[in-house]
């Protein structure tokens, strides 16, 4: 019962994000086929509009769309003459969740095991240096850290490859850069929240027991700690799955994280309102998620007045 | 009787933003083999310092062991380096703290808390740990174990939650239990049972316990021997007996005077606190702590801190009545008990 | 000492009036001068703000030391490295980066503080608000609903669509970046204030709060708030560089402020193909002050969090 | 009845734990607090008091029966009646540690409620506080600094200063003393009781030590499991007992002196406590009952007044 | 002479192949969907019409056999070579053209380059929904045999019919399979080279077309196209030798790659620009116009800003097309020249005119691009230095300065334009009072009526001569002013010759061997 409801108001979030994203993909200037309508006569241009239905009054496109979301069918691309939505979804999102995942798991293994060491080093060397590594982190943002990397390790040193896919190679620059920022804030919220709860009497009770600081950090401190990281974790999920644009640009990444933005330079509504969809889906559950695992991390936390 | 726990001289003092806190200033103390000894005291006088002291727990930025010796087992705890501090810490000796619902980690389930001693200092498998942890909760007096065993702190009550602290110290069968108040929470039947068990322990394994504890009526059951503190210093030792029939330091006698009398006939009678407040530890008196509140406090008292008198082999106190330049306090004695 | 003859006159009975005087009274000192006190002590925290200090004097006054305005273009000396003439060298205009930087320090500067306090204000507000109202109640769950529902929506729009829909209905310039930065800016914030809420407010010190009477905003305020302010901290010291950088994406939609005035952001943007160039001075100097901008609130807010921890004294 | 100032009628205070279980905290109570009267509640460790205590105050609501206070149903009451009400009954916690905000100097969790309520401003504010700390016998000094630096005992009293602030009506105390040594126990309790004179306040004392219990109430509560088992004026109750689990309870009761202890007699309850979650039927305390008939197991007791003032379930008396 | 290496393929060392940079994904590898040069730079290797292009960039006969006029040049009837097939064996037919053709036309195949086939009879009005398919004249007259009709002699129509929008693609299999174009497997081609993997988004392999009729004259065997769109991606990437040739290097490293033997510029058959709206002051005055062209420093521009080999542009029609009396540019090269004191001189006149203490504000509009960006900051310099007029600048995103632009919301906007086929005709058409593009709200009869003319000229220095008169009074007007043409840069590994790179094209392949 819960779940089901939950799910409804889901259903309704995703409704209400599509159709203020249909009100102001139409609300702005520019249309898709602008650039091309340069040089192509009127009645050419009317032919691509009956096609993509754009010749239909506003809220007539607006049902038709739905109707055709009912079914899970986003559409044809504009852009993509030959792929429709549901095809370039399809097709990028293995790549892109690859990265998503491994960018991840390199941002909180990483970020937690910096952000304990720091906090149990409070002021002290390895905090300083883990704090010199989330600067970086965080300032030197992918834009720049990508071009970076790839010099050196793909040009200067021959490591790895410098751009493209394939093979695993291929997915350990663009992982890296991917992660640097999340990393450097997952160390960043852990060592705080870690100061905080190294304060608690239970900390001590575990001390008593005789259990060594490590064993103290991974039993007691962590699970208590969690919480920021576990918010900030939840959207991430959702951005770091559903593609990067910089990083597949830069990394000439076959993912859909460029939909989200060649779509709207591009005005391809159907792009726009399929993306959208499927990140706000995907973004809707994650944060259901992280709800949940409040709980599951807390159990003192109560987020509905229904004791569950 | 072998000593198996000696502090002699110890000074501890927190740092704060107002100036330096001398919890604890000299305290001296021995627990023998097999015994119970009681610390009993002021509110604030220094006990759970002393007590965290011992467990090396205190905060180590903020507090500052200035000098003192603890010696267990022929060593110097405070000489410990980390590693060998956690051998013993939870296995030989282990500690019940005073406050029962923050020293639960709030995201544990308690039989895992419980577990986790075990785990590290013994050698049982999962299944034969599950089963001792249920044992000891049963052995505290929480019923229905099972269920029990899964639930999170936030979940009990207050005088369970103590309970399972117990459990904690108790798991590996400590040759110390330094128990911090380990009953205030705790119904009558409920403590009688954990007086018993600690009893028990002491019995059966030689367990030594060093109680902190303001129930005179719990001193009366388990103590050998007692400790009074009064603002970081034990004034008055000995014999549980000596102490409760023959109390030497005006304090003891106030403590003593403050308890309320079994009630005749519903005439209900004031209870006689000793007056005043303890002295500030930010700067502590140079005589005794307990002379401004002393209704026998002489001119020698503010001056100087009395050193220990042996009234008897094991009672000592530390008060400049018993001075042999001071009036004798036989009738002042008496004073404070009967008024 | 007491010598052993004096002792002897002292086993009086003591005047207890003597003990009456004794009181010491240590100065009393307020909370905020005690927080700015410990601030000071912290060596950390001054140093932060020394260096923001100094990169605020030079965002003031730096761009007028050389005899360069920043649109001041040259291209004999385009792409000159850092000299007496031209110390942070010159880009590919020719233009004095000294002054482009420290004029592009103004924007940036502006633009991350701005966002640092609208995250503060919106995300504190409706973190704290959603957080302590879940659970509490029918009415609490629907407020803790209704905002979450507000924040994914947020999330779930295209930001570029919202953006260049602003670029319609506003002239680019400082203002409609900043508006630009609230729209969304602070969901994260509110998020991660949300998140620790839920775990605070079931604190028996809130009950105790609640209890007494005082109102749920000063719960929030004074009980919650304080007892996350790492967290917040930490989350803040993100805000800015974000800003910094989200301004040139901005500017490259329109919105931001026009050439030839450039902000870190921007003229870091322009100059990632040096990557490949090594003209290093043209991506360094904005590069490097965002990361020290960044450091410097980082070890502040470190030192701040340490200051308003009455745990961690020194 | 006129003057009772709470009244508990058919209290139940259900928690529900995982797997449609529910655990029954508090189970059908119902009893009445006159105006100006100490009604001291023991009881079994787990027993309910505190939830109980904190049902009354307001902290958790009731799964059902009604709380009225002052003659009127808390639960009907309108937003300016219920702040005042709400003001008017206050509690002491169990746990001085975790009811402290570790963030909060002790001048600002003292005035709190003060100012909550806006009772005092500026230097009268501090003056008040200054002198609540003295009343339970702390410095004046204290105020500056914060809770981790006091010991066990003076968080305690900076708990019911906390409370004592805002002039309530009504406190529950929930072992208000226990972490106290016995002369700040004396100097609380004194206290207490000249609020009560002076101000006409009325408590529900919750605690362990029997003694103090008896020294400080007029009539005394016994829980177990969940239920109301006895209650009745103090004396009366230490003296003629009715209920076979209080007759436990006192004799476990140590006496302060080493001679005592060893010579009394204890009565051993037999088994464990049964679970909150499945209460037995019948008497819930008949699973340990030395004195348990079938009748025990089938009939759940009548809460009845079987002298004036003193009430009891239990079977044995039902004839 | 860095690169090269491209051996970590793990590949034969004597296997020609070549991997180059396609930069997008293209949209469609259908060619009558197909509308960007990605695309079209594919298609190109692997179709053939019934003309196409050779290594000199003459325009020769295909897939045609033989090709017959009719008098009036209006009925092309075109016999297909025997040998003709498509790779998958099936032969080509001339119904396969018809079906093309008329698909290409079909309205709901909305296709955006039908237009290019307005030249045949009855296609526009079919395409534009008027007309029936019936009426359109091509019709396959024998398996081998074409014939189609054209609504009036066309000078260039072989040009045309070597563009995509004019290949063929294969009947059954196209009815078979709507989507056969999505997907490598399906697809089918008639040119060098056959579709061999597709990896959307990031690699497409095409192999030498076994079933092609002059496949001997095909050296290079296989050609990967990756898809990096990241100028400094793939420049890193042809440093590393993972690409053998890009175009379009980032701005930063021209300077520095000038010297090298692997780098190449052609022109580009385009010209850069800014377009006055003649409605909006300052610009109403025409010698505003002028003083603001004359004000600005080409040279400097193209030397030290865009840096990429580009022309200075004096006039509109770029460099590169071909007339009986030489380059059309060249015959006349400059309609002014730079002279700022002149400059000066007329916006002082202008003001008196129009009665102007000074001269309005002007805001410079650009689309968003770094080099936008950098050439519009140093012509806002160089007006303020040379005019003294003082400029602001204001950017916005693509798709709406397009709209900005076509609302006339602007007073001076950038505009850049590239003509289709190298041909006066697409880059003078664009100042038509009709043209969608022009929107300088400049509208000159005797301009229109000038281009129509030439349109009907079959005499190609005729025509040439009345395309410079229309120019001339294009240049007169000056309602924009440009800047520069554009021109092409490429790096190529030295292991390749035999690249062609053609003027408005990107570089043909299958001429290329590797040494
Ligand atoms: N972290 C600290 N910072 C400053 N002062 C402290 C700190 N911890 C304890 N103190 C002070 O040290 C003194 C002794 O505290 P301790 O906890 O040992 O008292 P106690 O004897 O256990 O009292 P109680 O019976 O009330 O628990 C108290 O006055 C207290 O204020
Ligand atoms: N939040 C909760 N969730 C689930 N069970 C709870 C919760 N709070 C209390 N309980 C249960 O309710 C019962 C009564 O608890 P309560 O705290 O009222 O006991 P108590 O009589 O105050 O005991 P003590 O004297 O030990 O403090 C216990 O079984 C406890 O486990
Ligand atoms: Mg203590
Ligand atoms: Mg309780």
């Amino acid at each position: 019962m819960y779940i089901l409801k939950r799910f409804l108001t889901m259903i309704v979030t995703i409704w209400v994000i599509t159709t203020l994203t249909f009100i102001i993909m139409h609300s702005i200037p520019g249309d898709p086929f602008a650039s091309d309508a340069d040089v192509l006569p009127e009645e050419v241009v009317e032919n691509m509009r009956e096609k993509y239905n754009l010749d239909q009054p506003l809220p007539v496109q607006y049902l038709l769309y739905l109707k055709n979301l009912a079914t899970l069918d986003l559409g044809p691309s504009i852009e993509s003459k030959t792929r429709d939505v549901n095809t370039l979804i399809a097709d990028g999102f293995p790549a892109s969740a690859l990265l998503g995942i491994q960018a991840l798991v390199i941002a909180i293994v990483f970020g937690l095991i910096l952000g304990i060491v720091a906090a149990l080093n409070h002021n002290g060397l390895l905090d300083y240096l883990s704090m010199g590594v989330a600067i970086i982190g965080i300032s030197v943002p992918s834009f720049i850290l990508a071009p970076l990397l790839i010099k050196y390790f793909a040009v200067d040193w021959g490591l790895l490859p410098v751009a493209s896919w394939g093979s695993w190679e291929h997915t350990v620059l663009p992982s890296v850069a991917l992660a640097t920022a999340p990393l450097a804030i997952v160390a960043r919220f852990m060592r705080s929240s870690m100061l905080e709860v190294m304060n608690q009497d239970y900390i001590k009770t575990a001390d008593a027991k005789g259990v060594s600081t490590i064993g103290i950090v991974i039993k007691h401190g962590i699970r208590n700690a969690l919480i920021p990281v576990i918010s900030f974790i939840g959207p991430l999920v959702a951005f770091l799955l559903t593609g990067t644009f910089v990083i597949e640009k830069i990394f000439a990444i076959p993912g859909i994280g460029k939909y989200f933005v060649d779509s709207i330079f591009n005005r391809d509504f159907p792009v726009i309102l399929g993306t959208t969809i499927f990140f706000s889906a995907i973004l809707i559950v994650t944060l259901f998620i992280v709800d949940i695992s409040y709980r599951l991390v807390d159990p003192r936390i109560k987020l509905s007045s229904k004791g569950e | 009787m072998e000593r198996l726990l000696e502090v002699e001289d110890l000074h501890v003092s927190f740092k704060t933003y107002g100036g330096e806190v001398q919890a604890v200033r000299g305290v001296n103390f021995h627990v023998n083999k097999g015994e119970v000894l009681a610390i009993v005291g002021e509110s604030g006088s220094g006990k759970s310092v002393t007590a965290k002291t011992i467990m090396g727990l205190l905060p180590k930025k903020v507090s500052r062991i200035s000098s003192g010796v603890v010696t267990f087992e022929e060593d110097d705890l405070l000489t410990y380096s980390k590693k060998e501090m956690q051998k013993v810490k939870g296995s030989k000796i282990s500690l019940i703290s005073q406050d029962p619902m923050t020293s639960l980690n709030p995201t544990m389930k308690i039989g895992h808390q419980i577990d986790e001693s075990l785990k590290l200092h013994t050698d049982l498998s999962k299944m034969e740990r599950k089963s001792r942890v249920l044992e000891l909760l049963t052995l505290v007096g929480i019923p229905n174990v099972e269920e029990r065993y899964s639930q999170y702190p936030h979940e009990l009550s207050g005088g369970m939650r103590q309970r399972v602290l117990i459990a904690v110290a108790l798991a590996c069968e400590p040759q110390l239990i330094i128990a911090d108040e380990p009953t205030t929470a705790l119904d009558v039947t409920i403590q009688a049972q954990i007086l018993d068990l600690l009893k028990d322990l002491q019995q059966r394994l030689d367990t030594s316990i060093l109680i902190i504890t303001h129930d005179l009526g719990v001193v009366a059951e388990v103590a050998q021997r007692v400790a009074v503190m009064y603002a970081g210093v034990v004034v008055e030792s000995g014999s549980v007996e000596e102490i409760f029939a023959n109390p030497n330091h005006p304090y003891t006698w106030g403590l003593l005077g403050s308890i309320p009398k079994q009630r005749q006939d519903g005439a209900r009678e004031r209870l006689i606190p000793i007056e005043g407040t303890p002295p500030d530890l930010f700067s502590p008196p140079k005589g005794c702590p307990f002379a401004a509140r002393c209704e026998y406090a002489m001119d020698i008292c503010v001056e100087k801190m009395p050193d220990s008198t042996y009234l008897t082999t094991d009672h000592a106190s530390k008060c400049w009545l018993n001075d042999s330049r001071a009036k004798k306090p036989k009738e002042v004695a008496m004073a404070g008990r009967s008024r | 000492m007491i010598e052993q003859r004096n002792e002897e006159d002292l086993f009086h009975p003591v005047d207890h009036n003597r003990f009456k005087q004794n009181e010491i009274v240590r100065p009393s000192i307020g909370q905020f001068r005690e927080t700015v006190t410990n601030i000071l002590r912290n060596k950390l925290a001054v140093l932060g703000m020394f260096i923001l200090v100094i990169i605020t004097f030079f965002a003031i006054f730096g761009p007028n030391m050389v005899p360069y305005s920043y649109s001041d273009q040259n291209l004999e000396a385009k792409n000159l490295a850092p000299s007496v003439e031209h110390w942070f060298g010159t880009d590919a205009l020719g233009r004095d980066m000294w002054a482009r930087t420290w004029y592009g320090a103004r924007i940036s500067l502006t633009i991350g503080i701005a966002a640092a306090l609208i995250d503060l204000v919106m995300g504190l507000v409706v973190g704290g608000i959603s957080g302590y109202m879940a659970g509490r109640g029918k009415l609490g769950d629907r407020i803790d609903g209704f905002l979450m529902r507000i924040v994914e929506i947020l999330y779930g729009i295209p930001y570029l669509l919202v953006v260049i829909l602003l670029l319609v209905v506003m002239k680019p310039g400082l203002w409609t970046i900043i508006l630009a930065l609230s729209i969304t800016g602070w969901v994260g914030m509110a998020r991660i204030v949300r998140g620790q809420i839920l775990q605070l407010k079931e604190q028996e010190y809130v009950t105790a709060a609640q209890k007494l009477g005082t109102s749920h905003g000063k719960i929030i305020w004074r009980h919650l708030f304080p007892n996350m302010i790492g967290i917040i901290i930490v989350n803040l010291t993100f805000t800015i560089p974000n800003a910094i950088f989200a301004e040139s994406f901005l500017s490259f939609i329109g919105l931001g402020v026009q050439a030839p005035i450039a902000s870190w952001g921007t003229m870091a943007n322009d100059a990632l193909g040096v990557i490949l160039t090594g003209q290093w001075w043209r991506l360094f100097f904005p590069g490097f002050l965002i990361s020290l901008t960044m450091f410097a609130f980082n070890v502040f807010g470190d030192g701040l969090q340490d200051a308003l921890d009455p745990q961690s004294s020194d | 009845m006129s003057d009772s100032l709470v009244d508990v009628q058919q209290v139940k205070k259900h928690f529900p734990i995982g797997g449609n279980q529910t655990l029954k905290a508090v189970d059908d109570i119902s009893f009445s607090i006159q105006k100006g009267e100490t009604l001291g509640l023991v009881g079994e460790s787990g027993s309910g008091k505190s939830t109980l205590g904190r049902t009354i105050v307001g902290l958790e609501g009731a799964t059902s029966g009604s709380i009225t206070y002052k003659g009127k149903d808390v639960s009907t009451l309108g937003r300016k009646e219920a702040r005042e009400t709400n003001r008017t009954m206050q509690m002491i916690f169990q746990d001085p540690q975790a009811s402290l905000n570790p963030r909060m100097k002790v001048m600002d969790i003292i005035a709190e409620g003060i100012d909550a309520h806006g009772l005092w401003k500026g230097k009268k504010r501090k003056e008040r506080v200054f002198q609540l700390l003295e009343r339970v016998g702390l410095q004046a000094d204290h105020a500056k600094r914060y809770p981790h630096e006091f010991s066990g005992g003076q968080r305690q009293r900076i708990g019911i200063a906390r409370a004592l602030a805002v002039e309530p009506e009504f406190i529950v105390a929930d072992e208000p003393i226990s972490a106290l040594d016995v002369s700040i126990q004396a100097q609380i309790v004194n206290l207490m009781e000249d609020l009560r004179q002076d101000s006409d306040l009325t408590y529900l004392f919750i605690a362990h030590d029997l003694g103090m219990v008896q020294h400080i109430s007029d009539r005394i509560g016994v829980m177990y499991l969940g239920g109301m088992m006895e209650l009745a004026d103090s004396d009366q109750l230490f003296q003629e007992t009715l209920h076979p689990y209080t007759q436990a309870l006192l004799s476990a009761n140590p006496v302060p002196d080493p001679a005592v202890t060893n010579s009394r007699e204890r009565i051993l309850l037999e088994g464990d406590p049964p679970s909150p979650v499945n209460p037995p039927s019948g008497c819930r305390f008949r699973t340990r009952c030395p004195h348990a008939m079938d009748i025990c197991s089938e009939v759940v007791p009548e809460w009845k007044e079987q002298q004036a003032g003193h009430w009891v379930a239990c079977h044995l008396y039902n004839e | 002479a860095c690169g090269g290496d491209a051996s970590e393929e793990g590949e034969g060392e004597s296997e020609q192949s070549i991997t180059v940079n396609a930069k997008s994904e293209p949209p469609s590898l259908d060619p009558a969907l197909a509308t960007d040069t990605t695309s079209g730079w594919v298609l190109d290797h692997l179709y053939e019409g019934l003309y196409t292009e050779n290594k000199e960039g003459e325009i020769i006969k295909g897939l045609a056999e033989e090709v017959e006029v009719s008098d009036d040049k209006t009925t092309y009837t075109v016999t297909i070579k025997e040998d003709a097939n498509w790779s998958n064996g099936d032969p080509i037919t001339a119904e396969d053209f018809e079906y093309s053709w008329k698909r290409v036309l079909k309205p709901e195949t909305g296709s955006s380059f039908a237009f290019y086939m307005y030249y045949i009879k009855g296609a526009e009005a079919y395409n534009k929904g008027d007309g029936s398919v019936e009426d359109v004249g091509v019709t396959a007259v024998d398996e081998k045999t074409l014939k189609f009709e054209l609504e009036k002699p066309t000078g260039f129509i072989e040009k045309l019919l070597a563009f995509w929008t004019y290949y063929p693609v294969n009947k059954s299999v196209v009815e078979e399979n709507e989507d056969w174009a999505a997907e490598a497997d399906n697809y089918v081609s008639n040119g060098p080279y056959s579709l061999d993997s597709w990896d959307h988004d990031s690699q497409l392999v095409v192999k030498k077309n076994g079933e092609y009729w002059n496949k001997e004259e095909v050296s290079m065997e296989k050609i990967t196209w990756e898809m990096v769109n990241d100028a400094n991606t793939y420049y890193q990437m042809y440093k590393s030798g993972e690409l053998d040739m890009i175009d379009t290097l980032p701005t930063d490293v021209i300077a520095q790659e000038k010297g090298s033997e692997d780098f190449k510029i052609t022109p580009y058959f385009g010209t850069y620009m800014y377009m006055f709206n003649v409605e909006k002051e300052p610009f109403t005055n025409p010698k505003v116009r002028k003083a603001f062209t004359m004000a600005i420093d080409r040279e400097s521009i193209t030397e030290n800003i865009s840096q990429g080999g580009e022309d200075p542009a004096y006039a509109f029609v770029p460099y590169g097309v071909d007339t009986p009396n030489g380059d059309f540019r060249e015959q006349k090269e400059a309609y002014f020249e730079e002279n700022y004191d002149e400059a000066k001189q007329l916006i002082e006149e202008a003001k008196q005119e129009e009665g102007w203490d000074e001269i309005p504000t002007v805001e410079l509009m650009y689309n968003t691009s770094e080099n936008h960006k950098k050439i519009a900051e140093g012509v806002q310099e160089m007006l303020k230095q040379n005019l003294g007029v003082e400029v602001t600048l204001n950017n916005q995103e693509w798709n709406t300065y397009l709209d900005t632009t076509k609302q006339g919301n602007y007073q001076m906007a950038r505009m850049g334009w590239i003509g289709i086929y190298v041909d006066p005709t697409p880059i003078l058409d664009y100042y038509l009072g009709d043209s969608p593009n022009n929107r300088t709200n400049w509208v000159s009869e005797e301009y229109d009526s000038l281009m129509a003319e030439s349109k009907g000229i079959q005499d190609p220095a005729k025509r040439m001569e009345k395309l410079h008169e229309a120019e001339d009074i294009l240049m007169e007007e000056l309602p924009f002013m440009p800047v520069y043409h554009y021109s092409q840069n490429y790096l190529t590994s030295q292991d390749y010759k035999g690249i062609v790179y053609p003027v408005n094209a990107m570089p043909y392949l299958q001429w290329a061997e590797k040494k």
